[in-house]
């Protein structure tokens, strides 16, 4: 008898080695060619300075993220205070602000030379050294913007984690003498441990693979030094080692991270799904609620979005008009699209690793996961190394074929540009939906199956509805995220193909910032239109569920 | 001053009242027991005593302290109680040790894990805790869910058909345990099960639920014997009503013979009937009919269940009427054959068949087994 | 007809320069704009199948090195050889504008002569007072290399590590937020790109006039090697499919109305030295002595130059 | 050729055997019934028929065909197969009425809506089919389970445990009524219950299952009065052991005086036991011993559980053993009274004593209730 592979395991194989590509040609590096030279160069000098920098980055950003996020998640799942209701979509607007671009903004308002210190030198007559003004452009400042931008993915994966369905664990703890703080620490919390997990680690990694903040900055951290390794060094070999040691210390602590779970499970015991009724705060407690809720969108939205909002009107982009209409469209076209794909592809990974008897999926899905923690440039070149191979292969057999030569089939069009978004973002719609797939408890593909029905309808008949929140808020995530990505889409982008972040950008990059301004506004407006949207139907969902 | 006391309290699931202007009171250190047919309300009774569902009317004291109102609720943590869910809500995060010792987080860990293996060890468990409850049988978790609930020693316990998944015998050894514990701390429990045995074994005293009112609450004793009314007398244990006439305040005419009172008949408390020649229904109890070859009186065996120690069979009358008996198992007797019966009938039940929709709201699985 | 261009240059005012080419010719042009190492990387992966024809940067030792990887094809021309100097060409690239590193400086902190050269900026005397950006930007680097060239490694490292003993604050920001610091008393003396100094200079906002009233800036080196230069340049490829147009357009770059734009356009000086340009500020600015280095010559000590400045703690 | 055929299977959860080389054979039509306690591997064998499990050894055969081996598993959608889970696994995102329409996704709207209508009705939810599973008490939805596992009329059905969370009444109706189904559809079923008047009452055949391995496979008459070994005679039924000493193939001398059997001595079926003289141990059922006020034996009641019909008492006999006798309940006696009783065995059942344990494997709840 021979063992049989299922369709839904090679699916997901495929798929997963397709993703992962990328990422594994970065590793593909490793061995290759004689970097002891570059390395003994950074160890004496800079290495030490990178990893410090990039660990206090990595802890004050993990905290920072976690604390805000699951904070304002329980607050608005678990109590009632005034302005709920509000707080429940619009805590997710910072998202839509692009880390680069809330450092230039902040930078510019909080500078020496800014308006506020300005402001206050006019008018208290100090002078340089005459007073103390924290300084943006360092660690902690780094630390405050990927905070502030970054504490959505926490805040959506555990909100979702928070109203699935555990109404009669959290009730079984109130009778065992939890009060609500008891109840939040020792049930709540817990449970929603994968989903805090995951935010967490989409935070960190976009933290780790991020270069226009920190540079910005002048922040040294690891990926700066494999920009450094590869532009200023020329070495791309070890710019390539750089990254692996990168991603090896990624691997290491989600690693870490699942063995801690042991044989503990998450998903809901009891049948009691009705989430027990918010707790009404009374008024003062309500408005430091309130409060709580308000300050990360203040800090992380409100204030950069009115800043920009300032810059655009005063001396905004010349090219303001139809042109833009072009590239929201491109932006727009680009990131539903690669949403929509993003999320069936973690629908079919996450659920191939679900039913998988083996624990390769399982390994496979933490490298496809992996995208996410390298920085862009190099993702570039990663999807570049494969896709140009295939693509002058294509391009010999049809030569061999018909005569002519077809030029590169795959990497002229947007195909390619997906492709890449696939192989950073995907982590982001896989995090979301292996959090919320846990959850559900694996009775439920018993029954389905002892009704009749195969894995595929099952997927599709019994997980996909009841993970409808969260399919919603993986696209979600990853609709913004590629109305954000640069790097990436700078390089592979086909000919005369702007978006709103390259165009951005050009300006940006040119020190124009007001400038930048408008195409950054649009970014976060186009990406406001599905979170509207999303946010309620999810609310929409959630609310129906009970 | 009882330690519990529910007064008249309705609940309402939207517009649906679920529970209808429902009393009860306990004294400290009593197992009160409620019974009912599924869907009556029982769960909904023990959530709204834990304080998980707001009153629609009424009120609920503890230990004489108001602690729900339609208005007021005391937070469930601060009720002092334990409860065994119905559907265990375990912690699927922890270990079963972990889960046992949940409620223990005051004490220091050699306290707790000495209490926890004590609970493992009453609930047949000991060596268990490292599992993890997917990793363990319905029955193992339940038994797990019970020994979260007695851990903290609670002042009120609420056990909501705690061994249903439990063997007869590990049923009965741990009903008489959890007993003993309650009896021995001064507990009061409230019990849910639909194990009357097991009512009748725990409990001193049994609540009859339907559609969410109370219909009697009594001992275990008078339920059987003295049932309220009709539905009682059909829900608790087995039996038959057979149409007949009363003859004076001690007999009645039936078609088996005339039935002789010790007491005066015994009449649905609240109806009017049992005067001479008004027609009623008679409860025939299975153990009131005996099985006697030489008795002249004949029925038909329609339908037989073997019990172990007996036969319970159903038997047809001359008349077309329907009635239980239970048998020793070793007169097995063939579905057809006509078999000798004999009355012995020490309580006599009868209810006045006119008003009898009134008295006993008729019961939507009441057909006769 | 159609003209594949990748391209590092990203000035908004470049389109009329296409345009116009494409006016003259009827070639549509087709771009791709990125940053020039990851555009490097896509050629060289794209290798006989890419479709690019032009490569265009803005960093003369990125040209070097592309040169190096042997992605350029010669290109025989008689007219730009003549047009373009030959310090700013090589067999397979040619430069188009040159830009200066530019020496700024708030007059009411540090005095004029403090601040006539490059190397002064490491001088003591200026603790406290100097800023630039990262010293990993190309644009520090290629001073760097420049520097290694002409006073050799070891006086470009004591250099660099003056310059960081007398910094004002970390290295952050771009040039023009340099420039702003020196304006607000944040830094008496700043290095900055010409055309960032020269934008303000044009600039008719209120603020950007102020800064440019509060600062003043200096040739550097104008008694030694010259101001250190850099170049916008460009070059066909190995394997551009269309190579006939590219040679037409890289002529066409060289031409006196082309030159307009692509230098003016983004306040930088033509290549050609024929070419005059009509940009106040950069009138305003004057003559100047430029170092006159090969320029192709400086990639040989960007890596170097590189790990210098590590050494040095110039981040 | 059986239509479910389980030979020699082994199943490991990690490295502990939970099924251990069981084999069972059931013929189209008949309904199983795995008896055992809690944790004995009941569900899991049910499991492991439905093909959730993989077999670490043997195999599964369903109308002949291999479906289950270690190495290859027919998925579980393919075997035709309803199941009603422990659990219920009830889909909380669709109202009760998909959940019981889930399984017809061939029929037309129609047709399933009719179906759906006729199951709700059969367990007693009709109407209720526009709830959600989470606004249904525990039994209504351990009902849903059962109407959603009939829906597709599959042609073997399992079901774990489907009636443990209702009332006698409602339970005895529906066990009733899925028979009736079972048997005039020709399906095939197997149930695990811990009820054993269920079990007696629903089963063709019981087969009783301890540490993973089945004890006995047998009627439920056979069960009762000729247990294979001390285990299923302990599981099954009440009752308890007194020292006896064989007198000859058909007599024991016991402390109450000899019983005299009318077919020669039922032994362990693997013991060597059952010569003269040699020391047994004879299980006494509770309807073995017979109140007689006029008896000369007497005996103490030291425990008594009210059953309604009747009372369990626990004697203390002379010699200090302990029996159980079942009394009609209006023989009311107190605690500590000395009652009359006598000896009416129809069915001697003994166990030699010496190889006991290996006999009948000792049970960690077998104590005397
Ligand atoms: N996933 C698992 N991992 C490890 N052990 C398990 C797992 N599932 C069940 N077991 C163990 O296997 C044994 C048999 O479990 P099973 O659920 O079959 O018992 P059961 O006879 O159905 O009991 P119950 O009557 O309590 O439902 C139990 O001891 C249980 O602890
Ligand atoms: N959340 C809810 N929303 C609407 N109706 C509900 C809800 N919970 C329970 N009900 C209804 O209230 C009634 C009483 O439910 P409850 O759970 O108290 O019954 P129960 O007596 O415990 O029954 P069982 O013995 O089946 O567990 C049932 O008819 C049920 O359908
Ligand atoms: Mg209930
Ligand atoms: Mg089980």
């Amino acid at each position: 008898m021979r063992i049989r592979f299922s369709s839904l395991s090679v699916a997901a194989v495929v798929v997963a080695a397709l993703i992962a590509a990328p990422v594994l040609s970065v590793f593909s590096n490793v061995l290759a060619g004689d970097t002891g030279a570059t390395w003994s160069h950074l160890a004496d000098t800079v290495l030490g300075e990178f990893v410090f920098n990039t660990v206090v980055l990595c802890i004050g950003v993990g905290l920072g993220v976690s604390s805000i996020g699951v904070t304002s998640a329980w607050l608005t799942t678990m109590l009632d205070f005034p302005g709920r209701r509000f707080f429940e979509w619009a805590l997710v607007l910072p998202l839509a602000m692009p880390a680069y671009v809330m450092a230039y903004v902040y930078t510019d308002f909080l500078q020496f030379v800014g308006p506020l210190q300005g402001w206050l030198r006019e008018t208290f007559e100090w002078r340089r050294g005459d007073y103390w003004f924290p300084d943006v452009r360092t660690v902690g400042g780094a630390v405050a913007m990927f905070m502030f931008v970054l504490y959505p993915y926490v805040y959506m994966i555990a909100r979702s984690a928070f109203l699935e369905r555990a109404g009669g664990m959290l009730e079984a703890g109130r009778t065992l003498g939890l009060g609500p703080w008891g109840s939040f620490f020792r049930v709540s919390l817990p449970l929603a441990r994968p989903a805090v997990v995951a935010g967490t680690a989409l935070a960190l990694m976009e933290t780790l693979a991020d270069f226009g903040t920190v540079s910005y900055f002048g922040v040294q951290t690891f990926t700066t030094g494999i920009y450094r390794a590869w532009f200023s060094l020329g070495d791309r070999i070890a710019a390539a080692q750089l990254s692996a040691a990168l991603l090896a210390f990624v691997i290491l602590v989600l690693t870490l991270e699942r063995m801690s779970r042991g044989r503990a499970r998450f998903n809901n015991t009891s049948r009691q799904v009705a989430m027990p009724v918010r707790l009404r705060l009374p008024l003062a407690l309500g408005l430091l609620a309130a409060f709580a809720c308000f300050m990360p969108l203040l800090l992380g939205f409100l204030l950069p979005a009115g800043l920009l909002l300032h810059m655009a009107f005063l001396d905004g982009d010349a090219q303001f008009g139809a042109r833009f209409v072009e590239l929201a469209q491109n932006s727009f076209v680009l990131a539903a699209i690669t949403a929509v794909l993003a999320v069936l592809l973690a629908v079919l990974l996450a659920y191939a690793a679900r039913l998988a008897r083996s624990r390769l999926p399982q390994v496979l899905n933490r490298i496809v996961g992996l995208g996410y923690a390298v920085p862009g440039s190099v993702i570039a070149v990663g999807v570049l190394i494969p896709l140009t191979r295939v693509d002058r292969w294509l391009a010999q057999g049809w030569e061999a074929l018909w005569g002519t030569n077809p030029g590169l089939l795959l990497t002229g069009g947007i195909a390619a540009l997906i492709y890449a978004y696939l192989a950073r973002f995907l982590a982001v719609a896989l995090q979301t939906v292996e959090s919320s797939l846990g959850k559900i408890t694996s009775s439920m593909d018993d029954a389905s199956r002892s009704l009749g029905f195969g894995k595929w309808s099952t997927l599709r008949r019994v997980h996909m509805p009841m993970l409808r929140g969260s399919l919603l808020t993986a696209g979600l995530l990853v609709f913004v995220d590629v109305m954000k990505e640069l790097p990436a889409t700078l390089v592979i982008r086909p000919f005369n193909f702007d978006t709103l972040a390259t165009q951005a950008h050009t300006l940006a990059a040119d020190e124009r910032l007001a400038e930048a301004s408008t195409a950054a506004l649009i970014i976060v407006a186009v990406g406001l239109l599905p979170m509207f949207w999303i946010s309620r139907q999810i609310l929409r969902v959630r609310r129906r569920e009970g | 001053m009882s330690h519990l006391d529910l007064s008249r309290i309705d609940l309402a699931f939207g517009s649906q009242l679920v529970v209808r202007q429902l009393s009860l009171q306990l004294e400290k250190g009593r197992i009160g027991c409620l019974l009912g047919p599924s869907g009556c309300g029982k769960t909904t009774v023990l959530r709204c005593i834990a304080g998980f569902e707001r009153l629609a009317a009424g009120e609920i004291r503890l230990d004489g302290e108001v602690v729900s109102t339609p208005r007021h609720m005391l937070p469930p943590e601060r009720r002092r109680i334990g409860m065994v869910f119905q559907d265990y809500a375990l912690f699927p995060h922890l270990s079963v040790a972990d889960n046992i010792g949940f409620g223990l987080r005051r004490d220091s860990a050699a306290v707790r894990n000495a209490r926890v293996d004590e609970l493992l060890a009453l609930v047949g468990l000991a060596g268990q805790g490292r599992k993890y409850p997917h990793e363990m049988s319905g029955g193992q978790q339940q038994r797990v869910a019970l020994a979260r609930a007695l851990a903290p020693k609670p002042s009120l316990l609420l056990l909501d058909e705690p061994f249903s998944n439990l063997d007869v015998e590990l049923r009965e050894r741990l009903s008489y345990e959890v007993r003993e514990i309650i009896k021995a701390t001064d507990t009061t429990a409230i019990l849910v099960t639909h194990d009357q045995h097991e009512a009748f074994a725990v409990a001193d005293e049994i609540g009859i639920m339907h559609e969410g009112r109370i219909q009697q609450w009594d001992t275990p004793y008078n339920l059987y014997h003295r049932p309220a009314n009709r539905f009682v007398a059909d829900f608790i244990g087995q039996g038959a009503f057979l149409r007949g006439k009363v003859l004076d305040d001690h007999r009645v005419q039936i078609e088996l013979g005339v039935l002789d009172s010790a007491q005066p008949l015994v009449c649905c408390a609240d109806c009017a009937g049992c005067v001479h020649g008004s027609p009623v229904d008679v409860l025939l109890r299975p153990d009131d009919l005996v099985h006697d070859d030489a008795s002249p009186l004949r029925a038909e065996v329609v339908h037989k269940a073997f019990r172990g120690a007996d036969i319970l069979y159903t038997l047809r009358l001359a008349g077309g009427a329907r009635v239980l008996s239970l048998v020793p198992s070793h007169h097995n007797h063939a579905i057809g054959e006509r078999i000798g019966i004999r009355l012995d009938v020490d309580h006599v039940v009868t209810f006045s068949d006119e008003r009898a929709d009134e008295c006993a709201p008729t019961h939507p699985a009441a057909a006769l087994a | 007809a159609e003209l594949n261009v990748y391209s590092a240059r990203h000035y908004q005012t470049d389109e009329e320069l296409y345009g116009n080419f494409t006016k003259q010719t009827g070639i549509k042009i087709n771009r791709i704009e990125a940053k020039e190492d990851e555009l490097l990387e896509r050629i060289r992966n794209e290798g006989a199948n890419s479709p690019a024809d032009i490569f265009v940067t803005v960093d003369a030792s990125r040209l070097a090195k592309a040169d190096e990887l042997g992605i350029f094809e010669p290109v025989k021309s008689a007219g730009l050889e003549a047009r373009i100097p030959a310090h700013l060409r090589a067999p397979n690239w040619f430069s188009y504008s040159t830009r200066a590193r530019v020496i700024v400086y708030n007059p009411d902190m540090v005095k004029a002569e403090q601040v006539q050269t490059y190397e002064q900026l490491a001088d003591p005397a200026l603790k406290g007072q100097v800023c630039t950006r990262s010293g990993s930007h190309p644009y520090n680097l290629s001073l760097g290399a420049a520097m290694i060239k002409h006073n050799g490694a070891e006086a470009t490292e004591n250099w660099a590590k003056g310059i960081v003993a007398n910094f004002a604050r970390a290295p952050k920001g771009g040039d023009t937020d340099q420039i702003r610091a020196v304006a607000a008393g944040e830094c008496g003396v700043a290095i900055a790109n010409s055309y960032y100094l020269a934008r303000l200079m044009n600039s008719d906002k209120r603020e950007d006039q102020a800064v440019v009233a509060k600062i003043k800036a200096v040739w550097p080196n104008q008694a030694s090697w010259g101001t250190h230069i850099n170049v916008s340049g460009a070059g066909m490829l190995k394997h551009a499919p269309n190579k006939e147009a590219a040679v037409k357009f890289l002529e066409y770059l060289a031409s006196d109305q082309a030159q307009e734009y692509f230098a003016n356009g983004n306040n930088e000086w033509p290549a050609v030295p024929s070419v005059k340009v009509d940009n106040a500020a950069l009138n305003k600015l004057g003559e100047f002595k430029a170092d006159t280095l090969p320029i192709g010559e400086l990639a040989d000590t960007v890596a170097e130059a590189q790990r210098i400045f590590d050494r040095a703690g110039y981040r």
